[in-house]
């Protein structure tokens, strides 16, 4: 069993090695082929000296054919040799930091998706067909329909300025010990009640912003995937076998999670590409506006280097998906 | 003089699907006796299944039972009527008294448990053992039971890495894991080989003796039930047709529906120079047609039958028939 | 027990209403319609506009689709007419030395003095101008800019739904049907797409775009006529286009790679059927079989996303020009409202609100729609109308 | 008579993969040869899994054969290309098991029929009033026209599917289980079709089945399978009288007879275990694990060919070869 699940695994892995060098491939791609001259933006925008271009050039590589400057930049990323123009420090280092907050904020918005996204759907998928399946179902396509830059402002508006119960300015700091590097687990590991809730009193409301969508979304689907496994033939047996409801369930509910496992990974990585505009409204120094910051100055190096990380993460995530999935589901060993 | 171990009193069966009101069975009733297989056989939709799993409440939404009694005499002589108990009282008897074998053998069990869980299982919701580990533990001897090789590792498989037989085995298993009184087997082979068909239905034979249980076989195949039962049900349309012993059925069928069914078989160990045809299809049964179901198929419909709804009437001892003809 | 049956069937009784004889008097024109143009269509059709009446029957049963339709239509007109209803050009905003109109509350009113040239003269004249809901950071009227700004919303919304998804589509009919090595080559490219977050891939191509797309236009006068005719704009906006378009395509490249997966799952269960091989066994070519046979079975879940994904471009669009991409002033645009009133919350606070306030009603009018449609698609719901009004009317005979 | 369609030496090997390697062979289609004369029909019977049902696509090349010849009215089915091909599809026509998936829901029996027709370019002068005459050949009528499939029953689509055939005039077709989603009723109808057209038209069959029942009453002759090759082929009245190989004895005595008397006469042989995986088959004759007859260091080790037993009548199995 073990040795089939290793097996897997590593057939998985070797499909994730493609899917990587296309990655950085459609980046080279964007960065370098489709601007019109990003090295005079780099040197400092029209002005900029010829000399200083020249430089530039010969430190990324820009002079050479393109398979070199690509070279030249994955073995920069995996080497984390690839500094940024802007401030001259590797990009991984600049990264580095700002993932955490990043990070942190995903995990916040994750637990939303999750606490409120599967218990809603699972309520309407056993209620089906009443009134409580409706108004959830019609709040779930709300949550979806609700783009995050208005539904952050009317938070702010209500928790902020109005009630007061959420801060808004500057992070906290991490507590003394790192075992994590994600603070607030730290904080809760290491007991440190107070920067707890530091941490979470400056996470909650972003983390409920960019989550909300995404529980919409869980909502729906949780609610399709219980019915589709409580009409399966499997169920009618149970019954037959004289299994009480609450083992019933169960079985169900199990059965149900195997795609929404699926789901959740995926959103997981959809909740890190939504932060860009979370972390603009909530001032928060992650890496999403740093990604923005990159791309208005051009700042490919920084560019390539954010999006080589989103990668990583969307395909770190769908592994561990498929990890659970194959805990869950036996058929998937083999 | 056999005794009954189920009596089926006018039953009645409702869908309220999507496209109306399906009158799945309407009116049924027969006895099932102790210690016999009784076959129940027709067409597809003709409500053989639902009549089956009415006994013990195991109707989905949107069906409903919407009358009649399913009378339940227990050895120590007392009677229920098992459409009268409430969800808990239902449930400890089925899978216990009364179990279930289905069609399907890959849909039956559940993917994600081990065959030895799953048999544990049913007899850990009754109590027979204290939990599940122990009821694994006796999955063994019950895998050994439905002959299935090699038991002390097979409880430790996943449905997935059985083959159909083997799969149908376990779910046997499950169903005699109680030591069950009456046995509804539903299209327990349809879904295998003929080979493998034949095995299976020597196995619950095999058990019915070994445990005197009572067996209600649902099947579609005439051959089966030549093979394995003593008395046959014969639905059509969601009534029942006509009730008889193996021989009264195959030698003397009275309903011109039985007799039609009889000739459009054909029969490998017979010459057969043109089989017949019923003409006709199986009425929809949200607007059934009046009086006798069968009779826009039957060659010997008369007005009469147009009109009255023909009831069960005993023709000779053990031998019913619905039918105006008689 | 048999008391509540009957009050079962008669609850499940239908009656035709007002709107579907509305629903049926359209579909019976469009039939007619098509009946000029092919002889016999509608005769050789009569199972298919009997379907199509009884789509239209399930519709008009379900409140929320019909809202969501209501909102698809408006939403239509105004992205078609909204920028000829604006009572103010998207790029007027008064100038005048005595007081600021930048950032005028909803409500007030301004009296101005006008400049302008017409037919060669100079021509003086007074006016007021009413912001009903504020004006933005220049001073020009909000209700105006969001007029106009559906037709910048919907014209990028139609093309980038309309190219995504056919891409996308015929990318999963294809490595589904065929399978193996085309199969993989496919799927491992649109797997490259999907591990890039959407919104971040859209970010950083509107961003690089521009340039290239600017020199494009530039080079084509046809191009510029075209795009500056399409999105109703000013011929002096022409050198904004490419920041427009640069979301445009975008977009595009974001939206294919799911609707590429979708279809490719679809396929290979749809291949799966009899009828598809019985094709094959006749000797019909494999574009007809993909195009003829399997497009039309599988695309009914994809019609629904379709449907949500209207929904999800406009989403994602204002989410770009919220940032700051794309669409940026004088271009008339709900996100770059949102994005000029994020710098001043909650001051102007109109300036959030009300693009916001359309922007969701809009998005949640395709999801409901969308919704609506995964039942109406549904033969069963159909087949269960079209029994339950048999009845309805058999009843009324009887009793007449 | 020159047979309609003759296979020789016919094997459909499926690649088993893992981590992009070829790690076995399922062998569906190991070495079957067999003709078809015209009028005639051929069964072919077995378990699922025996190959049967490749066998009867693989004859058509909706799946290529791996090895093999396939000889359709003189010409190499496995060899043409084209315009040739095009007449092989449509002169070989087949009909499925599942009626409910072998029709395009999308599409009105008006259009079902008529596109292969259009596709092949037959010449028809009133294209309604040509499928309307199929119709009727096949018991429907001209209320069908222009209706979808799932305003139909099982046996009606399957009617429906057997006029697609018809309009092609095909000389041979393949009935892949046609009979077995259907209830019994309808069955018998569907095979009195197929019968009755056979002898208006002279078709060649060559009939799929697990119904030894069903097979008995279509075929005049046929061929037992078993994991990817035939065991026995002979005609099916001397096959049911005198079943030789002991599998197809096997497959008589496990088969259930619809009559009390008969079963209780019936002789009765053990069924011994399950089919194996076509994966790796056993070596030599592949039926020797559960051969009541197998004969230890014969059975087990050389493979038995199909020979002559008695007139027209071939079987593969040692107890009838080496004596």
């Amino acid at each position: 069993m073990v040795a089939g699940l290793g097996k897997f695994l590593v057939r998985r892995g070797l499909t994730f090695i493609p899917t990587l060098i296309g990655v950085t491939l459609i980046v080279f791609i964007i960065a370098y082929v489709i601007p019109a001259n990003p090295v005079k933006a780099w040197a400092g925008g029209e002005k900029a000296s010829q000399a200083a271009v020249e430089m530039i050039k010969k430190e990324y590589h820009l002079d050479q054919p393109w398979y070199d400057q690509y070279w030249f930049l994955v073995k920069g990323l995996f080497t984390n040799s690839l500094l940024d123009p802007l401030n001259q420090e590797p990009v991984f280092t600049n990264i580095g930091n700002r993932f955490i907050v990043t990070f942190q904020l995903a995990l916040f918005a994750f637990l939303f998706v999750v606490i409120i996204g599967l218990p809603l759907g699972i309520i309407s998928a056993l209620k089906r067909n009443s009134a409580t399946d409706m108004t959830l179902r019609i709040l779930a396509l709300i949550f979806i329909s609700t783009p995050i830059y208005v539904i952050a402002y009317l938070f702010i508006w209500l928790f902020f300025l109005h009630w007061s119960t959420t801060t808004l300015a500057g992070i906290p700091p991490s507590p003394p010990h790192k075992i994590t590097h994600v603070p607030v687990i730290d904080a809760l590991l290491t007991l440190d009640w107070s920067n707890f809730v530091q941490q979470v009193e400056r996470f909650w409301l972003p983390g409920f912003t960019l989550g909300i969508a995404a529980a919409g979304v869980l909502m729906r689907f949780t609610r399709n995937s219980f019915l589709e496994a409580y009409s399966r033939d499997s169920t009618l047996f149970l019954k037959a076998k004289g299994v009480p409801k609450g083992r019933l369930y169960r079985h169900v509910l199990k059965n149900a999670l195997v795609p929404v496992i699926t789901i959740l990974a995926l959103q997981f990585g959809g909740l890190l590409a939504g932060t860009p505009i979370t972390e603009t409204i909530f001032n928060l120094p992650g890496i999403g506006r740093y990604a923005l910051q990159a791309i208005m100055y051009l700042d490919f190096p920084a560019l390539i280097g954010v999006t080589f990380l989103y990668a990583i993460v969307f395909v770190t995530a769908n592994l561990i998906a498929d990890i659970l999935y194959a805990i869950i589901d036996p058929r998937v060993r083999f | 003089m056999p005794e009954p171990i189920i009596e089926i009193k006018n039953l009645r069966v409702y869908f309220y699907t999507y496209a109306g009101v399906v009158k799945a069975i309407e009116d049924v009733s027969f006895n099932i006796y102790r210690g016999e297989t009784l076959a129940l056989v027709g067409e597809t939709g003709c409500g053989k299944s639902v009549t089956s799993r009415a006994l013990t409440q195991l109707i989905e939404s949107p069906g409903r039972i919407v009358s009649g009694q399913v009378l339940y005499h227990r050895d120590d002589g007392s009677t229920v009527d098992l459409l009268k108990l409430n969800d808990e009282e239902i449930r400890e008897i089925r899978g216990n008294e009364i179990a279930y074998i289905f069609q399907d053998p890959h849909s039956s069990l559940d993917p994600l448990y081990t065959v030895g869980y799953q048999i544990g299982e049913a007899m850990e919701v009754h109590g027979k053992v204290k939990n599940i580990k122990e009821g694994i533990g006796r999955a063994v001897n019950i895998l050994r039971e439905v002959l299935i090789p090699d038991p002390e590792n097979r409880v430790r498989n996943y449905p997935h890495e059985l083959s159909g037989g083997m799969k149908q085995r376990v779910v046997i298993g499950i169903g005699i894991a109680n030591n069950p009184r009456l046995l509804i087997a539903d299209e327990p082979t349809t879904a295998l080989d003929v080979t493998v068909q034949a095995q299976i239905l020597e196995l619950i034979n095999e058990l019915k003796r070994k445990y005197n249980a009572t067996v209600l076989l649902i099947t579609h195949n005439l051959g089966v039930v030549a093979e394995t039962a003593q008395r046959v049900v014969v639905m059509y349309a969601g009534k029942v047709a006509e009730i008889g012993s193996i021989d009264q059925i195959f030698h003397n069928p009275l309903h011109p529906y039985t007799v039609a069914l009889l000739r459009a078989v054909p029969n490998p160990l017979k010459k057969i120079e043109k089989l017949e045809s019923i003409p006709g299809t199986v009425p929809n049964l949200i607007t059934p047609p009046k009086g006798c179901r069968f009779h826009p198929r039957c060659p010997f419909a008369e007005e009469r039958c147009r009109k009255e709804v023909p009831e069960l009437k005993e023709i000779e001892p053990g031998h019913w028939v619905a039918c105006h003809r008689y | 027990m048999s008391e509540k049956v009957e009050e079962l069937e008669a609850r499940e009784e239908y009656e035709m209403t007002i709107l579907d004889r509305v629903s049926d008097r359209i579909i019976d024109a469009f039939a007619s319609f098509i009946n000029i143009f092919k002889k016999d269509w509608r005769r050789r059709n009569q199972s298919k506009i009997k379907e199509w009446k009884l789509m239209a029957y399930a519709m008009n049963r379900s409140p929320p689709a019909l809202l969501g339709l209501f909102i698809v239509i408006i939403y239509i007109i105004l992205g078609i007419f909204g920028p000829y209803m604006a009572p103010w050009s998207y790029d007027f905003f008064p100038v005048n030395y005595n007081f600021s109109t930048q950032l005028a509350p909803p409500g007030s009113t301004y009296f101005l003095n006008v400049t302008t040239i017409e037919n060669g003269y100079i021509v003086h004249y007074t006016t007021n101008i009413h912001y009903l809901l504020g004006s933005d950071v220049y001073g020009r009227d909000v209700v105006s800019i969001l007029l106009a700004g559906a037709r910048t919303a919907f014209v990028l919304d139609i093309f980038i739904i309309l190219i995504g998804p056919t891409i996308g589509i015929i990318l999963g009919l294809i490595s589904g049907y065929y399978g193996g090595k085309v199969d993989e080559t496919i799927m491992r490219i649109t797997d490259m797409f999907l591990a890039f977050p959407g919104l971040i891939l859209a970010i950083a191509l509107s961003a690089v775009l521009p340039t290239r797309i600017q020199n494009f236009l530039n080079a084509h006068t046809w191009a510029q006529t075209l795009m500056l005719k399409l999105f109703a704009l000013h011929a002096r906006d022409v050198n904004n286009l490419g920041k427009l378009l640069a979301v445009f395509v975008a977009l595009v490249i974001v939206w294919w790679p799911g609707y590429a997966r979708v279809s490719r799952g679809s396929t290979l269960t749809e291949k799966e059927n009899l009828y598809v091989e019985a094709a094959r066994a006749v000797g019909l070519p494999t574009r007809t079989i993909l195009f003829r046979h399997i497009l039309p079975n599988i695309i009914g879940p994809i019609l629904v996303m379709i449907t949500m994904d209207f929904g999800g471009v406009i989403l994602t669009e204002a989410g770009l020009s919220f940032l700051g991409l794309g669409a940026v002033p004088p271009i008339p645009d709900w996100g770059n409202l949102i994005n000029q009133g994020s710098q001043y919350f909650p001051q102007a606070w109109w300036l959030v609100a009300f693009p916001g306030i359309v922007i969701v009603t809009v998005v949640l009018g395709w999801n409901l729609l969308g919704d609506g449609l995964r039942d109406v698609l549904d033969p069963r719901t159909r087949r269960s109308l079209e029994f339950k009004l048999k009845k309805k009317s058999k009843g009324g005979e009887s009793s007449a | 008579m020159e047979p309609v369609l003759k296979v020789e030496g016919l094997r459909k090997y499926f690649p088993v993969k893992s981590l992009l390697r070829t790690i076995g062979w399922v062998k569906a289609v190991d070495g079957v040869s067999f003709e078809i004369y015209p009028g005639e029909t051929f069964g072919l019977v077995g378990e699922s899994g025996c190959g049967k049902t490749t066998t009867g696509r693989t004859i058509l090349r909706l799946i290529e054969p791996t090895e093999g010849k396939i000889v359709f009215n003189g010409k190499d089915v496995t060899q043409l290309k084209g315009r040739e091909m095009l007449w092989f599809r449509r002169h070989a026509q087949i009909m499925f098991q599942d009626p409910y998936s072998s029709l395009d829901p999308r599409q009105t029996v008006f259009n079902i029929i008529m596109e292969p027709v259009k596709f092949h370019g037959i010449e028809v002068d009133d294209p309604e009033e040509f499928v309307i005459r199929l119709l009727e050949s096949v018991g429907l009528n001209e209320m069908h026209l222009y209706r979808y499939p799932h305003e139909f029953s099982g046996g009606q689509r399957q009617r429906i599917a057997l006029a697609k055939v018809l309009a092609l005039q095909p000389d041979f077709v393949v009935l892949d289980e046609p009979t077995s989603a259907l209830d019994v009723s309808v069955q018998a109808n569907i095979l009195n079709t197929l019968k009755d057209l056979q002898k208006k038209h002279g078709f060649s069959y060559l009939f799929i089945s697990h119904d030894l029942g069903v097979v008995k009453y279509m075929s005049h002759r046929m061929g037992v399978m078993y994991l990817g090759k035939l065991v026995e082929v002979g005609p099916a009245e001397r096959i049911f009288d005198n079943p030789l190989h002991p599998y197809t004895q096997m497959l008589l005595s496990a088969i259930p007879i619809p009559d009390p008397e008969l079963a209780r006469k019936k002789k009765r042989m053990e069924v011994k275990g399950e089919p194996p995986s076509p994966i790796n088959p056993p070596s030599g004759c592949r039926f020797h694990p559960r051969c009541p007859f197998a004969k230890a260091g014969l059975c087990d080790k050389e493979e038995p060919p199909l020979v002559e037993v008695e007139k027209d009548h071939y079987v593969a199995c040692w107890l009838y070869g080496k004596a």
